[in-house]
């Protein structure tokens, strides 16, 4: 909590991301390779799902980082409006197209993964459209953000919304119980179940660690650009 | 606690100056539900059947409708600066906006939907159930409606922004109203839908409020 | 002089990412008026805004009586009578509902006999029932003048008061400012016109960049 | 014809500088679309039996939105009166506006719908159909709110209630755009449906830019 | 005398059921102006509605060079220069863009060096790119003003044109309407305030009812 606090300031946040920034790259992009090889190639393929199965080393990472991306954003919302941390601003406007992107991907490869599973590329499963609204929520906060002509206010208004629609993320969730009529396929309740092989889900968890750090890496990027754009735009209107 | 009293009265009376845009609402309301019978067909199974979402999607459409210049209309004529000075919390005036445009959509669409779930062939007790949703179910789309209007106040956008802000948000809502209808008529449990319908409405009555008055204060500078 | 009333100290404020005024200080005493005059552009609707709490100025602070506005807003508010640029009026509401209306959003019980005085004080009488929307603007200005004299508060912001004014509605916009002021309250206004009341003090305010 | 196309221009320009306006009328396009399967149910037979309606009235509901401040933000700026006093015929600027606004959301609805059938599971020579329908059907939405916008500038109460008139005139495009659609997927007299909604699109650009430029005379005064 | 440009004969007006005025006649020739003057609400602004026929009026007649305004609008229109008490600005656009979409409006030909030259007279070059929306009264009200200079009409008809103006503003007003009536226009003007302009002529309008 102490190191969060020391990162609010941007030139400090500045120096820690140069410092983070090649070792993380590095990391991330051996730890893919790797991952990408344990997906690909060294796991084997499902006896019923055949290869399409390997989708699943994208697909559930993605929707688990698209929701901490979205409380992330809450969180920063919270220390925006709270504590006026100025860089909190500027996070957030960097994190929420990167959680939208893994929500994009999420959503884009269970429809691929659907049309040969279900037979198509879209069913109203609770799952399934719990996840398109938060694209959605995401979609506003991105509008939101950039529909006022100064910026603070656009981060501040971002903020207010994405407070509050962070309420709204664990009623989705409880909502699959109450709503869901088409249940999840056999298939996904085995492989979701505790007996799940060890095959798989090494791999799977390796993958989840390797989209985490590509996750922190391009927020990290992003908001560096962030700053430099606020600096600038600062700059330019006071000459 | 007078000046939320004035504040409600005041844009009561304003509406009373036009009820032409109630009448507009609660038109869209019919208007949107009847399409559905003329567009799908007679086939009694099939409209009863989906009779509770319709109703429960033109009434969050209708109410979002009337919603875009909740805040709009104060701001564009300088009232909202006077609300903004008033020496009381910004958050009951919030409230008070919220409410006066619940009486008058929420409450009309409420008393409105039986008649129009008739139509689809719904039973009484279905019917009344419709009703009894929808009373506790509209204010929280007043409140989440309210919060999407006054974010989107000094921004460049129009209504559809709000729109897109609101939907999401209000979905929840949606689900379990419906829900609560459906699972009468299908003879699941009323009850535990109706309890988290108005569980939400609770938790929007308590957070809003806050936000909202937050919102517009930043639209104010 | 008397104790001041209200003192400003250092305030500076930013639009759009520009500064428009900084180290901006004075104090004013019981009866006392401040005409803001300046350039268009100059911030005087921005410094206005600021003491009204209606935007967060970047740096200072506002006092009355010693104490600091914003440690207890809600209190200030009550203080202040406000005009802005825009009348602040309801288009479909008459003069009077206008008048109550406002009245009664800052919590004060409506007063009949006062209502009146105001309307007659700025030759409203016979409008009193009319639409707002079909008045003309200086009718619509000397509304929203009536109900900044209802509001009884101690301190007047006024942008640009005499806008859209004719001659006999001036006067009588200057007869209430001095009442105001001799009853001990204050006034701060923006103004491209003389405000034409003696012993007014001015504030001009730099130049735009 | 030259201020035609600038008032055209101006209007795009418009909505181009407010980026991603556009996007937001589609977003809450296929957010309104993605709340009745919600509201109704999963259930994949139900949702491609009443997708060409629920499309349908999610574009009628996007157009609306997005229409209610056509010509109120003109009149409140004083920039109506600039149009009233361009010296060449109302009715084309009355045309112009509601071009400007088609071209920005009728046409996108038109090419996002089809992406939005598929998640109903509708087929692909139907897709098309839906494109097509919406294609010639939105420009009459267009038209007609645009007259309502126009007589609802002035306020009157009975500008308002000629406003309640103007959405049961949205009512036939809706049911021919939809039953068009239904008639292709149900093997029924597809041509036969958009044979009406086109003639309704041309009685609508007959008649409409008369009576939309009336009520802007009427309304500046 | 010049033989008359404009000739206005017996014009009578209502508003919301009451007549405002009643067989009013002037007649302007080439660089008259007229300053229209009279109490809040006696029918300044109605009186240039009318002749820009915005509204109807009850009787009289409207003549241009000795041809009936209501018999050829569209021509009429071309004529005019307006300036209302609204500027009639979108505030999404910038300056620049307002004024060359006005022009384009009217259906002339946009015009660089006009627009520039316009942007120069009131001082706005530093503010032509600025969104009309994070401008301050005045600059509004100035970028209105630059928006009437580049109609290059004949007839200017303007509502209060000193509002919100500061002291140089107005005096770069004074200049341009000097110039456009030197060049043999006509302008009918509304105001509380003096002009300022040598050998205008004035219409007091009557007190309201
Ligand atoms: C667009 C379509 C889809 C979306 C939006 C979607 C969404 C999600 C989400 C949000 C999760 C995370 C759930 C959680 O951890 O709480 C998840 C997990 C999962 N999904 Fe999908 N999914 C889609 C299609 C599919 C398909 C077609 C399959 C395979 C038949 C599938 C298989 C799985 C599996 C196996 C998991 C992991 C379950 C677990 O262990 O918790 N998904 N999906
Ligand atoms: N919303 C805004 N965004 C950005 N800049 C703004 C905004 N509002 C005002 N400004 C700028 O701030 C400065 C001060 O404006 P302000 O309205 O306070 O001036 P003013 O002194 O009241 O002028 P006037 O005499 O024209 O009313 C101006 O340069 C103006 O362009
Ligand atoms: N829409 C309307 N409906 C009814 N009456 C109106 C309407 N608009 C104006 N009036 C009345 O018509 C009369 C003339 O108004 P007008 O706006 O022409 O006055 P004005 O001379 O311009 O006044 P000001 O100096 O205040 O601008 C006023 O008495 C006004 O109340
Ligand atoms: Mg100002
Ligand atoms: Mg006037």
């Amino acid at each position: 909590m102490a190191d969060l606090h020391f990162l609010a300031n941007p030139a400090r946040f500045r120096r820690f991301s140069q410092r983070v920034v090649p070792s993380l790259s590095g990391a991330t992009a051996l730890m893919l390779a790797v991952g990408l090889y344990l997906a690909l190639l060294q796991s084997p393929p499902d006896y019923q799902q055949g290869d399409t199965v390997r989708i699943m080393f994208v697909h559930v990472p993605s929707a688990w980082l698209a929701m901490a991306g979205y409380a992330l954003l809450a969180g920063l919302g919270a220390s925006l409006l709270i504590w006026r941390h100025p860089l909190a601003a500027l996070m957030a406007r960097a994190a929420a197209p990167v959680g939208a992107g893994f929500c994009a991907v999420c959503l884009l490869t269970g429809s691929l993964w659907g049309r040969p599973m279900w037979g198509a590329y879209w069913v109203w499963d609770a799952r399934l459209t719990s996840m398109l609204l938060l694209f959605f929520l995401y979609l506003g906060h991105i509008a939101l953000s950039r529909a006022y002509d100064e910026p603070e206010r656009g981060d501040r208004a971002a903020a207010i919304l994405a407070l509050i629609g962070v309420i709204n993320l664990p009623i989705i969730k409880f909502s699959v119980d109450w709503w869901n009529t088409l249940h999840q396929p056999a298939s996904v309740v085995r492989l979701g179940g505790p007996s799940i092989h060890p095959s798989i889900l090494v791999p799977l968890l390796w993958m989840a660690v390797t989209l985490f750090l590509l996750f922190v890496l391009l927020v990290l990027l992003r908001t560096d650009t962030e700053i430099d754009r606020r600096r600038l735009e600062n700059a330019e209107q006071q000459a | 606690m007078s000046g939320f009293a004035a504040l409600v009265a005041r844009d009561l009376r304003l509406v009373w100056r036009r009820p032409g845009d109630v009448a507009v609402v609660l038109a869209f309301f019919v208007v949107a539900t009847t399409l559905f019978p003329l567009g799908i067909g007679p086939e009694a199974n099939v409209l009863a059947r989906i009779a509770a979402g319709v109703l429960w999607c033109a009434a969050l459409f209708a109410a979002l409708l009337s919603l875009d210049r909740l805040f709009a209309a104060d701001f564009e004529d300088g009232t909202l600066d006077l609300l903004l000075l008033a020496p009381w919390p910004l958050e009951l005036a919030a409230l008070a906006k919220c409410c006066a445009h619940w009486i008058v959509t929420g409450l009309p669409l409420a008393a409105l939907a039986p008649l129009l779930g008739v139509a689809f062939g719904l039973e009484s007790s279905v019917l009344l159930a419709l009703s009894a949703t929808l009373l506790v179910g509209t204010p929280t789309l007043s409140l989440i409606g309210g919060l999407a209007a006054a974010l989107t106040l000094g921004a460049r956008k129009s209504g559809a922004l709000l729109a897109l802000l609101a939907l999401p948000l209000c979905v929840p809502t949606l689900i379990f109203g419906a829900g609560a209808v459906e699972a009468l008529a299908s003879g699941g449990d009323f009850g535990a839908h109706f309890a988290v319908l108005a569980a939400l409405a609770l938790v929007a009555l308590a957070t809003t409020p806050w936000a909202i008055a937050a919102a517009l204060r930043q639209a104010g500078e | 002089m008397a104790t001041p009333l209200l003192e400003v100290a250092d305030l500076a404020c930013r639009r759009g990412g520009r500064r428009v005024f900084e180290r901006l200080s004075f104090s004013l005493g019981p009866g006392e008026l401040l005409a803001l005059i300046g350039r268009n552009g100059s911030g005087k609707t921005t410094l206005l805004r600021a003491l009204a709490l209606l935007m967060r100025p970047e740096a200072g602070t506002i006092r009355w009586q010693g104490v600091e506005a914003r440690g207890e807003p809600d209190v200030w508010r009550g203080r202040l009578g406000w005009l802005g640029h825009l009348e602040g009026l309801k288009a479909d509401l008459t003069v009077a509902e206008n008048l109550l209306a406002a009245e009664r959003l800052r919590g004060a019980p409506p007063a009949e006999d006062r209502l009146d005085s105001a309307l007659v004080a700025f030759d409203l009488s016979s409008l009193a029932q009319r639409a707002v929307r079909t008045l003309s603007a200086g009718q619509r200005r000397r509304t929203a003048l009536a109900r900044v004299v209802l509001t009884q508060a101690p301190i007047w912001l006024l942008d640009e008061p005499l806008n859209a004014l004719d001659a006999p509605a001036q006067a009588a916009f200057r007869e209430a400012l001095a009442t105001h002021l001799e009853s001990g309250g204050v006034a701060i206004a923006a103004t491209h016109a003389d405000l034409g009341l003696p012993g007014g003090r001015t504030l001009e305010l730099g130049t735009p960049t």
